[in-house]
């Protein structure tokens, strides 16, 4: 175990699956010399040479659909998105190939591969690089798609994305890449995809996240704590496949569920999530489901005090818990 | 008759047997006749819907032929009859594929006619939305070079799905990266109903190359011998780490679009003519005839062989059972 | 009041609005001498012009991306993309641009545009002509996502995504087209976009759907009024912007709600649907709500038995109305 | 000393009076000024983000010099401070648009800097995703023709960015409906820290037109004139109905590509400074300098005048007030 930040943590899990498996390589833009605009991939293209860590040019639908090529023949592609909201030129080859070619060679051909994007605001990164997409990708059979909280989990789920033989998004909170950091295991560490974790066990009110709201939730929760509410908190760390058993058992403890994302409200994940409860836990509930999200407008703007009002805190989202607690 | 000798002699010029151009002669022959027979099945409601390649058999048999199926790869499109049978798959492949049973080696009977790809053939799976599968091919080339193998990558589309985005991002990648790539454009004239001149303006979809640093090759379609030699050219380069070639193979839809389509209403009935006396099987049987390979005697029993075979195989594909309802919920992932 | 078809109702709308604005026009493939593969535009080439009547490349991205700016300039492009399935590749400029235009340029440069698209499944369409998308559009603000049911506002809701200052994507399931033909205004005729109709009241469930599941849960409810069963079914109309306060109302009316959309279920419009009720009327219900969808596989396949496997109709759907009445 | 005359004459040729090459030496200038001013912003932690136009100010007022802004448009790229400014937007907007204010006439703060757009100045609001500017500006001359209006649209993009499909998309509609509108590369040699035998393998992204069916273009991006001088080539051809032209204008980034970044990892000293002596701004100055047009003492009143000026518009926007956070929920629709 070595403390580690999400970021180093990250790499760290590229970093041991391309020296154990020749096939896993990197390939995106500014990913080489310059180590991702993150520096995500720092150090990289030194250890494994400009073929493994390969800068592509400038176009998205290409990065991805090469990926999917290399993935068909067995190789098994990273591919780095500079930014989620730069995925969108991608979105064709993500939903109609990368998702649909075990399905529709009936188990033939397959595609392992992962595209890892940095997601979410609150760095004065305005409407185009603060975007959350997930919602776009939940919704869709034959991907899998990944947030983690943690700096272990960044490590573990990425782990077992790469070596998933399915597609996986990999989706990064850029906010979190140097402001968490945590016990990492050095060696070998895999998460399965698709289990929920429990951050917080309460018993009032429970909250239901994933990426860095989880953190604003678990501060909102200290913060409820000295007024006497006991939150119970619910990471989803997958958003596809979802962990529907933890969703409703997490649910069912307390009968008071707040879903938050930093997405926007309508049509977000949180709908589901909901949907879910109302499906298979009503009766359990004795408030009505909340959902807390961003604003329904197009994207965060870049004017500090608008950023501000667009995003979610833990203040925000204490407010949130506390109104469902007393309900 | 010196021309003629000389005339005669340009398969053997290419390296080509005698037994092979036959062979290349039949593939041809076999595609049109499972085309011609899935659009009886069509007309007489046994199978929903048909796309045909009638008129591109010859580039297409002409371009897999150049390649070595036991080593090479293909990302055909939905066309490709030619270029599938060509890689090993037999007319019963394809009508389990039209009638979409279970033993579909194609897609198991989840997808439309056309859509071919089996890993055991070394096609790779294809998809509707066009020019998806630009990029895949350049990806199968880039793992040929991560690896040091020495296979090829074909990749075929329309010329109107040459202005697709993953047609540029594709051939940029392969070029920047010189992979073993060869982009096989079959300029048919038309994109469904939209004629050439309104899909593009350059005179031919092969001066797109220079663009991206690798040779643009034109090649009439009918002369399928022509086709056979840039094919092996362009996999020659491909091979020796030169890098990719674009090919544009000039032919012609004898067909509408596909099944749901009526071409009347956008081209005329004797431009199609014309371009059937052009039909590049035609033109190879002349060629055959002429040098003395394809006697009638030899053509009917070609014939009469495929008749049988195409006759048993939509028999068998008739009769075969279709994947269970159930079935639909597999494959999603891996198990 | 003419008896037509759902798609001369299109039609319709398309040439009454192009007669008496000169900025109208259409745009996409095959839509000239063509007349669309489904022969929506039909005629329209020989009474405006291919200027008007435009086939364009092959490229979906372009197409919009060329229609944004035209409509940047104050025409008006009414832009057809032959399958919704084929919408991908101009997800970035749809959601990046179109979406985004006016919020980014502070209400400056506007998008005033139409996409026209058929969508659905049944039709021996497999992977990629049976798809339904609107899940991928109906979480992004700034866009309106309109699917009429009805031919009469199939040409309402169609003149007035033609008039609305903002892009929005209309939604035509292809099963309908020839097979719906009701009662059509003749003249001028808008139905405003966001307003849900109620298709049947009813006093024992409620039934939220859109498009051709509309028609089926109304065969469905003729079935289970044989049965003493009384059915409430809710139209959406439009599922971006939701009419909610009718969402909840037909909610409120039976306290027992059945959501159905062809789309697969997870991530689907039903989730935003059900969450709305569970954080809006939780208290009146008597039933779990219920959502009926597609199974969760990429899409469906070509064979005719496992399409039907796939697809939902009147009689899946009086099933599911069946339990919760008996709830 | 004929060779001089003719030389000192170049400009005339153009048809550009002394007044008129002045004030494109202004324009490069404040662009170049209030660019720096926005990194001494940047590093005093006063604004977030700068995204710069240093070294390219020559081509892209040259370029949008050749235009008439009153009747033309454009759809730039986040580097053209030059073209903005040309265009008409005032330093006092840019820095109002730098610091996010309420006042910002490109989006009201609600954009990263370099994401320009005024409907008043004849610019179309541009995103950060690169390229997808293109196909509108395609769009916007589509109604120029479809209106009989004769105005031009030019669009700029960078050469990494001459890779994304929207590039591909947008040239070809462009060319097959031969529409008024100039495509403008600005070929740096880096997108980021990609540099260009990393992005593309032709010789020159001009030669892509080719694919297009229109004529391509390379010029020195830092001789001034001769980018003026194929602009108005290309705005005359456009406004005759021949179509589109692309134009590559070789240039460089003597900023790292924004304040985020870090150039030193991808690219030595030596080659800033080398394009440093080649900077467009200060050929330029020599060109006026030698024409006896720009004498010392002129010179020092126009930088006195743009310090003054951007003193001033600093400090204006400095104190300008923001947009009031509830504002976030306005114009997602019309009202
Ligand atoms: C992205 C996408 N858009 C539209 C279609 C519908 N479509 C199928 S084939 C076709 C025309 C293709 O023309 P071309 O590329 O010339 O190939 P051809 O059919 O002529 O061989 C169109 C528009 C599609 N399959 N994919
Ligand atoms: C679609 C998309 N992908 C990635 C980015 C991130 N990005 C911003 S600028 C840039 C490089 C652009 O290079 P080039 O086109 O040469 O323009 P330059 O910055 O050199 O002027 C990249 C990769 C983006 N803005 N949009
Ligand atoms: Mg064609
Ligand atoms: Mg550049």
């Amino acid at each position: 175990m070595t403390v580690k930040l999400y970021i180093d943590a990250i790499r760290d899990a590229m970093v041991q699956e391309m020296r154990s498996d020749p096939s896993v390589f990197v390939l995106g833009e500014d990913i080489g010399l310059r180590g991702g605009v993150f520096r995500v991939t720092q150090g990289m293209i030194e250890e494994f040479g400009e073929q493994r860590v390969m800068d592509t040019p400038l176009a998205e639908s290409g990065i991805v659909g090469v990926a999917i090529g290399a993935a068909a023949m067995g190789l098994k592609p990273i591919a780095e998105i500079q930014f989620v909201d730069f995925i969108l030129p991608a979105v064709n080859q993500i939903i109609s190939e990368a998702a649909k070619m075990r399905y529709r060679s009936n188990d033939d051909w397959t595609c392992p591969m992962v595209i890892r994007a940095p997601f979410g605001g609150g760095v004065h990164g305005a409407l185009y690089h603060s975007q959350s997409l997930e919602a776009m990708f939940y919704h869709i059979p034959g991907l899998k798609v990944v947030i983690p909280s943690t700096a272990a989990d960044a490590k573990g789920l990425l782990t077992a994305a790469i070596r998933d033989p399915d597609p996986v998004l990999f989706f990064e909170h850029k906010g979190m890449y140097r402001s968490i950091r945590d016990d990492v295991p050095d060696g070998e560490h895999v998460v399965p995809i698709g289990q929920a974790a429990v951050r917080r066990v309460g018993t009032d009110i429970t909250v239901i996240t994933y990426g860095l709201m989880v953190h604003y939730a678990m501060q909102a929760a200290d913060e409820l704590e000295k007024e006497g509410i006991s939150t119970h908190i619910l990471d989803l760390r997958s958003i596809l496949p979802l962990d529907k058993q933890a969703i409703v058992d997490s649910a069912k403890k307390t009968g008071k569920v707040l879903v938050v994302h930093e997405d926007n409200k309508t049509g977000g994940v949180g709908g589901e999530i909901s949907a879910i409860i109302a499906e298979e836990a009503l009766f359990d509930l004795d408030a009505p489901i909340v959902r807390l999200g961003g604003p329904d407008v197009p994207a965060m703007a870049f004017n500090a005090s608008m950023e501000r009002f667009y995003m979610l805190n833990p203040a925000k989202i204490a407010d949130s818990m506390r109104a469902l607690a007393a309900f | 008759m010196k021309g003629d000798t000389k005339l005669l002699s340009r398969h053997q010029e290419l390296g080509l047997t005698d037994d092979q151009v036959l062979r290349m002669y039949e593939l041809m022959l076999s595609a049109r006749m499972v085309d011609e027979r899935m659009w009886l099945l069509n007309r007489s409601g046994k199978i929903p819907f048909v796309v045909s390649c009638q008129g591109q058999e010859g580039p297409q048999v002409a371009a897999a032929f150049a390649m070595d199926p036991s080593v090479d790869y293909a990302a055909p499109y939905y066309r490709d009859l030619g270029v599938v049978l060509a890689f090993g798959q037999t007319p019963r492949d394809v009508f389990l594929h039209m009638f979409a049973r279970a033993e579909d080696p194609n897609s198991g009977g989840r997808q439309m006619p056309g859509h071919y790809g089996s890993k055991k053939h070394h096609i790779l799976s294809g998809s509707s939305p066009v020019s998806t599968q630009i990029p895949h091919a350049v990806g199968m080339a880039l793992a040929a070079k991560m690896r040091g193998e020495s296979f090829v990558t074909y990749v075929s589309f329309g010329e109107g799905s040459s202005n697709q985005g993953d047609f540029h991002e594709g051939c940029n990648f392969a070029g920047v990266h010189k992979l073993p790539v060869i982009f096989f454009c079959e300029n048919n004239r038309y994109a469904i109903s939209v004629p050439l001149q309104k899909q593009v303006a350059c005179e031919h979809v092969a001066d797109r190359a220079i663009g991206y640093g690798f040779p643009g090759v034109v090649v009439d379609g009918n002369d399928v011998l022509e086709v056979y030699r840039v094919m092996k050219d362009a996999i020659l380069r491909a091979r020796n780490g030169q890098g990719p070639t674009l090919i544009e193979a000039m032919t012609y839809r004898l067909t509408p679009h596909s099944s749901d389509d009526d071409d009347r209403v956008y081209r005329t009935k004797e431009e199609v003519d014309e371009a059937k006396r052009n039909d590049a099987i035609a033109v190879f049987r002349t060629y055959l005839q002429n040098a003395g390979i394809l006697t009638e005697q030899r053509e009917t029993s070609i014939k009469n062989k495929l008749v049988e075979q195409i006759n048993e195989a939509t028999e068998y594909a008739q009769n075969a059972i279709d994947p269970s309802p159930e079935s639909t919920l597999l494959h999603v992932y891996a198990n």
